[in-house]
């Protein structure tokens, strides 16, 4: 379906990352699909740091970036991790589901130094806590935020404030 | 102590420490002239040296994550000029580009080329400031007004295509608003001439300046390695000599169809990451050459209207601007609206690089470091 | 971790380092190549536009305010549903007309609230119904926040400043040409005012009172000829795609044209007559502000465009900071002649 | 006796007036030149022609605004270093001769004494930045002291060598001295006090490339940030009168003062210090700075040891011929 299938390169260094993926964690990996040029592996979230340690040393070494997904209808949040092979030119998105009411997963600020800030975010917006992470503290919301404001249920005041002016007139 | 900091305000916490070590802690900015916006470095100074700094960000946090999960397409292409504010062209199409691909819209080549020159007067623009004003980061006063002028000749181009110099919201889902006017092609071939004259005088003016190059040889040297742990994408990788470039690695906009360079440095210092930015001007140059001389004729848009619904999925499309690595990681449920939109900018991922690179340096060199970034806070902050 | 195995090239670098060392026979002697580039700059000329005074060209397309067009608006709320800042603000009424099936929409208010309105163009581009216009008008800043907010009046009167959208590209897609090709000339034939209901009805009024009075119809009918010759040819695009007012104005137009003080013709500034109606500055020929002549700077451009503002106001432009007309005399002179 | 114990006030008078009255076209020249480089044009509006005026609008503009001490602030050094800062840049106008016999006050020890207060700035700004009492005016007091401790002996030993050249400390006697024609030292011993001169003043004015105790992207205004309104601007006079008055002595030393041929004497002089001060205003407006530790290397490690080899260098030479 997609019309750009990703470059010959990263083909197979999906495929082989996939494999590789499959034997070092059996199974722990619970789902790897290929999808639009990336692989998203998806683990259990006390296996988060070890998936990413071992795609560092596949060679996926870019750090692209964390954030959380809310999925309120299925009571779980999902830490979405995004790593990238210079080399190969492959990407890897790494999915853990965490419960919605106990969000916690192990932080990865040991494996890629650079997830320190993006943990940091996913921390202040869902609420996610990284367990091990030395300073979660708030990055971009001022410290008397209250709320996590990218949850679902977390109401965007500015769409409500005011009404709709796009209402059509009764009449 | 690990609970402390917790609970309190990470300002507090510094304060609080340093009044024991009695080391100096200078606050630079937020509202500091060389921070560009309300970028804060929170610097442990002894005497000269830093011992430590940490940026403190947010205080133009505008929610845009939050924002877009309320917006049509056609009204978030709008909004994430706002992103970065220099390059707000480039901005906007990676996020065209992630919903076209979940919809499976073949967006017409007439279109695509004229993204690509669209994109690259952008990159041009913004890396025309940038030549200016990180010479008045290390204190000279002329270059920036030079900047300006460049960069206005760029803007003056997108100004004339699509009405406005920095937020275009030109892409639509499926192409791009309009073609060019009349007199779009016969301005272009000057202006690249110009830019590449500009691009030899900024080697005259700063690169061949020995206090120039004292200033920035050997300042903030960033390694391959640890660039990559961070994220630093960009110029600012490819200065530290590593050839990562989406142009070259992800297809998207036609950018494998032309034949330009992706050039690097060697040490990745500040001197490294500036004549990066000079040496990919010339590179945009070319580009939009060639871009010119293969522009099919035919349809700019495939007509998608306001109603349009992305298909249920997700993708993530990263495109490569003047800031480093854009991406739009986009979960749709098949609604207008995105379900969820991760924003990758360049300057979040550079700018966390920053306790590292400022360890151990002088007070003069964390604006010579900041500035050699390039970074947008509104890019950081989203 | 693994080295990058990618072919890197820093021949970049290599080539500065390279004429570093080439250029650098003297140490600090790289200082002099920088004030020699200042020195330069420094004896040329400056590139400022000193602003009021002195105006760049805006092209066509740029995004300055936005004009209403009230008789195209159906209310049909797209605009304010797009807007993606809820800055626009319609009411209106449902109006059972004589002769029409359905009631009719009515406007009663327009307003937009440029404090929040960012620009993007999207209720410009849905609106169905042409009604909305860029114009390139920017010098309608407020001191307040209530300023900011302008209403149908104000929105309206902007439609004097929209230019007409630009030709596309000669490799462009014929049919985008044709339409915009339309919509070009049907902007050019109304920049000034376009032609609405009401300008039509005070046309033929005035056409009327002119013949009861007896004023000489023959040299009116002259005068007449010339108006569409001097336009560009465009009236056979434009009668199929433009089922609006315009077409119908622009044969009411010429036979109401002549009466010098009516208020159409004052509107109609584009059509360049060829006696200047003495309403204003006296000798000054008829400035077009879409048809200046060839060969002229930006600046001089941009300063004929202020002056045929005020030649459409019929106010006396500034003599300070910068006499227009004096500045302009060459010019002037050049378009007499 | 008594008839130039009653000139006295007249002489200051006027020797005020000069220091004042000058820095109406240093500051015009500044804004115009600096314009132009940077492809501008500067101010255009206030007086008319070619914003002539605009020296004095922004004097009333600054005299207008509040004058603020923070309330941490030692309030009275901290009002008291303006003064210090103005006075000694103002002082120096009176030794220095514009034309023979037009001098404020004809002092064998002339070019000691403008050493001398040039140097009284440095405590200025130490009273600045101390009374300020914020981290910026700290960092830049220090490395205002640091620099002006480390300019001040290449910018004596430069005039010293020129003293010895001409065996006077008379600034007209050093004028009179210089050979056939108007500025001739025996070279290398002139060209080499030229070049610390020069530096020396970039140092000592504090402009660029040597301006990191006022690094405004760095430390906003340095040892100033705290100031506003009146006292800001008797800083920025103090600087200029600074300016032109190492320029004027520039020109004495080195350029032959008012010597020169056809145009009388005054005008000669007025020219050779314009063109001091107009290279200074390019110079300023180009170049990047140094950082702090660079700098002091400089002075350091090749300004004062140069310096001092010239010096050597001259005796030899005086001793020889």
């Amino acid at each position: 379906m997609s019309p750009s299938a990703p470059s010959a390169a990263g083909k197979t260094s999906l495929t082989e990352a996939e494999s590789e993926l499959r034997i070092l964690l059996g199974d722990a990996l619970l789902d790897a699909t290929e999808d639009h040029g990336q692989l998203i592996a998806r683990v259990p979230p006390d296996r988060r740091p070890e998936t990413l340690a071992l795609l560092k040393a596949l060679g996926f070494t870019f750090y692209s970036f964390c954030f959380g997904v809310d999925w309120p209808d299925e009571n779980r949040f999902e830490v979405v991790d995004h790593v990238y092979s210079p080399e190969d030119q492959a990407r890897v998105t790494v999915k853990c589901d965490v419960p919605r009411d106990n969000p916690r997963v192990p932080t990865v600020i040991n494996v890629y130094a650079g997830a320190d800030w993006h943990e940091r975010e996913t921390w202040e917006l869902f609420g996610i806590v990284f367990a091990g992470h030395p300073r979660l503290r708030k990055l971009l919301l001022p410290d008397w935020q209250e709320g996590f404001p990218m949850r679902k249920d977390y109401v965007l005041r500015a769409r409500v404030e005011k009404p709709w002016p796009g209402e059509f007139f009764s009449g | 102590m690990a609970t402390d900091l917790e609970t309190k305000g990470y300002i507090t916490a510094i304060t609080e420490r340093d009044m024991a070590t009695g080391d100096m802690v200078l606050n630079i900015g937020p509202q500091h002239p060389s921070t560009h916006g309300v970028l804060r470095v929170v610097a442990r100074l002894d005497g000269e040296q830093v011992i430590s700094a940490e940026p403190v960000l947010g205080y133009m946090h505008r929610a845009f994550e939050k924002l877009a999960e309320q917006r049509s397409p056609m009204q978030n292409t709008a909004l994430f000029n706002r992103l970065d504010w220099v390059s707000g062209f480039c901005n906007e199409v990676p996020y065209c580009i992630a919903c076209e691909k979940l919809a499976g819209i073949e967006v017409p080549k007439r279109a695509q080329v004229q993204r690509v020159i669209l994109f690259e007067l952008t990159r041009l623009a913004s890396h025309a400031m940038f030549c200016g004003i990180y010479g008045l980061e290390l204190g000279a006063l002329t270059p920036p007004m030079y900047g300006y002028r460049d960069r206005e000749y760029a803007l003056d181009l997108l100004e004339m295509c699509t009405g406005q110099r920095m937020h275009t919201n030109w892409a639509r889902i499926g192409g791009v608003k309009e073609d060019f006017p009349e007199g779009f092609y016969e301005r272009i071939p000057p202006i690249l001439e110009y830019y590449r004259t500009r691009i030899e005088q900024w080697l005259e003016f700063l690169i061949d300046n020995d206090i120039f190059v004292k200033r920035t040889r050997g300042i903030g040297v960033l390694p391959v390695d640890v660039a990559l742990d961070y994220g630093v994408s960009g110029p600012n990788l490819r200065a530290s000599g590593i050839a990562v470039d989406a142009r070259k690695e992800e297809e998207y906009l036609g950018y494998m169809d032309y034949e330009f360079e992706v050039p690097v440095g060697n040490r990745g210092d500040c001197f490294d990451r500036y004549v990066q930015r000079v040496r990919e001007m010339w590179e945009s140059c070319n580009i939009i050459e060639q871009a010119l001389d293969d522009l099919p004729p035919g349809a700019i848009n495939t007509g998608v209207g306001r109603t349009f619904k992305v298909p249920a999925g997700e993708i993530y499309i990263r495109a490569d601007g003047p800031r480093g690595e854009n991406g739009y990681y986009l979960i749709s449920t098949g609604a207008k609206e995105p379900y969820r939109l991760k924003i990758r900018t360049g300057s979040f991922s550079n700018v966390s690089v920053l306790p590292y690179l400022l360890k151990d340096t002088y007070l003069p060199d964390i604006v010579a470091i900041l500035g050699s970034l390039d970074f947008v806070v509104g890019d950081i902050d989203r | 971790m693994k080295a990058p195995n990618r072919v890197t090239d820093d021949s970049a670098i290599r080539e500065v380092e390279e004429r570093q060392r080439r250029r650098f026979k003297l140490p600090a002697f790289g200082i002099f190549e920088s004030m020699k580039v200042t020195l330069r700059t420094m004896l040329s000329k400056a590139v400022t536009v000193q602003y009021p005074e002195e105006r760049i060209e805006l092209p066509e397309r740029t995004r300055g305010v936005i004009a209403l067009l009230e008789e195209n608006c159906t209310v049909c709320m797209l605009c304010s549903k797009d807007c993606p800042c809820w800055c626009i603000y319609i009411e209106g009424h449902k109006v059972q007309k004589p002769g029409k099936r359905k009631p009719v929409n009515e406007l009663d208010r327009f307003a937009i609230d440029y404090g929040l309105c960012m620009y993007c163009g999207i209720c410009v581009e849905v609106c169905p119904f042409d009604a909305l216009h860029w114009s390139p008008y920017f010098e309608y800043n407020s001191y307040t926040y209530e300023g900011m907010i302008h209403e149908s009046d104000v929105l309206q009167e902007w439609q004097h400043h929209v230019l007409p959208p630009p030709p596309l590209v000669a490799d462009a897609d014929p049919k985008a040409q044709e339409l915009q090709q339309v919509a070009h000339d049907k902007r050019l034939d109304g920049v000034w005012g376009v032609i609405r209901e009401q300008d039509k009805k005070d046309a033929y009024r005035a056409a009327e009172t002119a013949a009861a009075a007896g004023l000489a119809p023959p040299t009116a009918g002259v005068s007449s000829d010339t108006l569409p010759e001097e336009a560009p040819a465009s009236s056979a695009v434009q009668a199929p795609a433009a089922p609006e007012p315009a077409t119908a104005a622009e044969a009411a137009a010429p036979q109401a044209a002549e009466p010098a003080t009516t208020p159409s013709d004052t509107e109609r500034v584009s059509t360049p007559a060829p006696a200047a109606p003495a309403a204003d500055l006296g000798d000054i020929p008829r400035i077009d502000p879409n048809n200046l002549p060839d060969g002229i700077g930006p600046v001089e451009r941009g300063r004929l465009k202020k002056l045929a503002e005020f030649q459409h106001r019929g106010e006396a432009p500034p003599t300070d900071p910068v006499d227009l007309l004096a500045v302009l005399k060459p010019i002037l002179d050049q378009m007499r002649g | 006796m008594s008839e130039s114990l009653l000139l006295l006030p007249v002489r200051g008078v006027v020797v005020f007036l000069v220091a004042l009255l000058s820095q109406i076209p240093l500051l015009y020249g500044l804004l115009k030149i600096s314009a132009h480089q940077m492809d501008r044009l500067g101010p255009m509006y206030p007086g008319r022609f070619h914003g002539i005026g605009q020296p004095i609008a922004e004097f009333v503009k600054w005299i207008q605004k509040e004058d603020i001490v923070p309330r941490t602030a030692d309030a009275p050094v901290f009002r008291l270093a303006p003064l210090v800062a103005l006075l000694p840049a103002f002082g120096v106008f009176a030794v220095i001769p514009v034309a023979p016999g037009l001098v404020g006050a004809e002092s064998e020890l002339a070019l000691l004494f403008v050493l001398a207060l040039s140097a009284v700035g440095a405590i200025a700004v130490v009273m600045a930045a101390y009374a300020s009492q914020s981290k910026f005016t700290l960092v830049g007091g220090l490395r205002a002291v640091g620099q002006i401790i480390a300019y001040e002996l290449p910018l004596v030993l430069g005039a010293i060598s020129i003293a010895m050249l001409a065996g006077t400390l008379s600034l007209t006697e050093i004028v009179e001295a210089q050979a056939i024609p108007y500025a001739l030292w025996p070279f290398p011993f002139g060209a080499i006090a030229f070049l610390l001169f020069v530096l020396s003043c970039f140092a000592e004015v504090l402009w660029p490339p040597f301006d990191m105790p006022v690094a405004e992207s760095e430390i906003i205004a340095g040892p100033y940030t705290e100031y506003s309104g009146m006292r800001f601007i008797f800083f920025y006079m103090s600087e200029f009168a600074h300016v032109i008055a190492l320029s004027a002595v520039g020109t004495l030393l080195f350029l032959g003062g008012w010597r020169g041929p056809i145009l009388p004497p005054v005008i000669w002089f007025v020219l050779k210090v314009s063109a001091f001060v107009v290279f200074f205003i390019w110079a300023r407006f180009t170049l990047p700075r140094l950082r702090e530790d660079q700098l002091q290397k400089f002075a350091w490690k090749l300004l004062i040891p140069l310096g001092l080899v010239n010096v050597l260098g001259i005796a030899v030479f005086k001793v020889l011929t």
